[in-house]
């Protein structure tokens, strides 16, 4: 049987730019790094990886995250390129 | 214009920004560095921040307000190094009612708080130092 | 100091009498010149004033938010002949709690507008003159 | 029969000062003026007073009225040397 449309093979992986501030940024020691993932990849894929780097285990279970400059929930699936941020709590103002 | 600065906000620029002939009711919210935190004697702090999704949060944000009534927002958040009594944010709304410009100055500063990604480090006077948790009921001291 | 002024009202001076390193949180409220009433347009207006009362009854405004909110309270209201954008009525509440200020805020500027005798007589456009009455639907022309 | 306490004859006039302002100074044509009333008076008497002079039908059914600087009722009583006051429609702010 022969369709028209043809399946695209998924990447197999994802890179995207990962950032930290204030005391998450203290606590795993870096602002910005660059993960690769497996796809499909959410952001609770990315914080997954976070948490197995040094110091990860001292994020808090829910984050507030951040994807290309907004707000984000940790179901909200990644692609190639994406900027992600995990933000402690708020405090402007 | 940014909505984030590292220099003193000016409010009469703001205030001049937002104003206009047809809008006689100008409400505005100033955030103040306090002296206190928690208790303890707070000698300065330094705000740091997400730049670039801070600048998009905050656009966001007055768009809403003005969306949502008829009125002109104005709104700026310093970052950098504070002292007692310094501004740390700026909200100015104008309309040609006073409940619209009142009611719009509140949900800036309300959402501004909740959404933009600021954060402070707060210097006591006892040489602690802390990331300020407004959702906790301890700090992290340091 | 009164809080009746003939000169312009100088926003700067009323925040500083107010603020304070406790009192983080600073709401104002401007009520400047609008350039219409009721679909005319304006050219200026005159404010007059049974000063005496108007004093104390600002007085006993000001006095009523500071028992009621933990909050400080600075109130000009400006008379004499004003042009259009000039700044009418100024209150500036402040506070350690953003929820004080605005409340305290909001109370004094509609009690100020409620029960400070003050009259405003407005000059228009096509040159008439109007004393105001805000409890009319139509104006009295003169 | 002797009682303590001697009755002490009311006074059978007050005078009192009498303020208008904005539109009620210009219907009436003054701005401050000496009324004497009979006792025991009240702001109401001051009013039935004022709509007996020139322009006084022009006063509103139910004008403001002040007593010595603080809002008053029509129902309060007046005394000798008090400031009455009329406010037309107030418009601060």
């Amino acid at each position: 049987m022969v369709t028209s449309v043809m399946p695209v093979a998924a990447p197999s992986t994802v890179t995207v730019h990962v950032l930290l501030f204030a005391s998450y940024a203290e606590r795993l020691g870096f602002e910005r790094r660059e993960l690769t993932l497996s796809a499909p990849a959410s952001i609770g894929t990315v914080l997954d990886q976070l948490r197995r780097l040094p110091g990860g285990d001292q994020l808090p279970a829910k984050p507030l995250c951040a994807r290309n400059l907004a707000h984000a929930d940790r179901e909200e699936p990644v692609v190639h390129g994406d900027e992600i941020a995990i933000l402690p709590p708020l405090a402007g103002g | 214009m940014g909505f984030l600065t590292h220099r003193p906000i000016d409010l009469a620029a703001l205030l001049a920004a937002a104003a206009a002939p047809d809008r006689g009711g100008v409400a505005s919210f100033l955030g103040q560095v306090r002296n206190h935190h928690s208790g303890r004697a707070v000698l300065r702090l330094d705000y740091s921040a997400y730049g670039p999704m801070a600048e998009a949060e905050c656009g966001r944000i007055a768009a809403e307000a003005e969306s949502r009534w008829n009125v002109a927002v104005a709104l700026r958040h310093r970052v950098g190094s504070l002292a007692i009594g310094d501004t740390a944010v700026a909200v100015v709304a104008a309309s040609a009612h006073r409940e619209e410009a009142f009611a719009a100055c509140r949900y800036v500063i309300e959402e501004v708080k909740r959404r933009v990604p600021v954060w402070k480090r707060e210097f006591y006077a006892d040489g602690t130092v802390a990331w300020v948790d407004p959702t906790a009921t301890l700090q992290h001291v340091q």
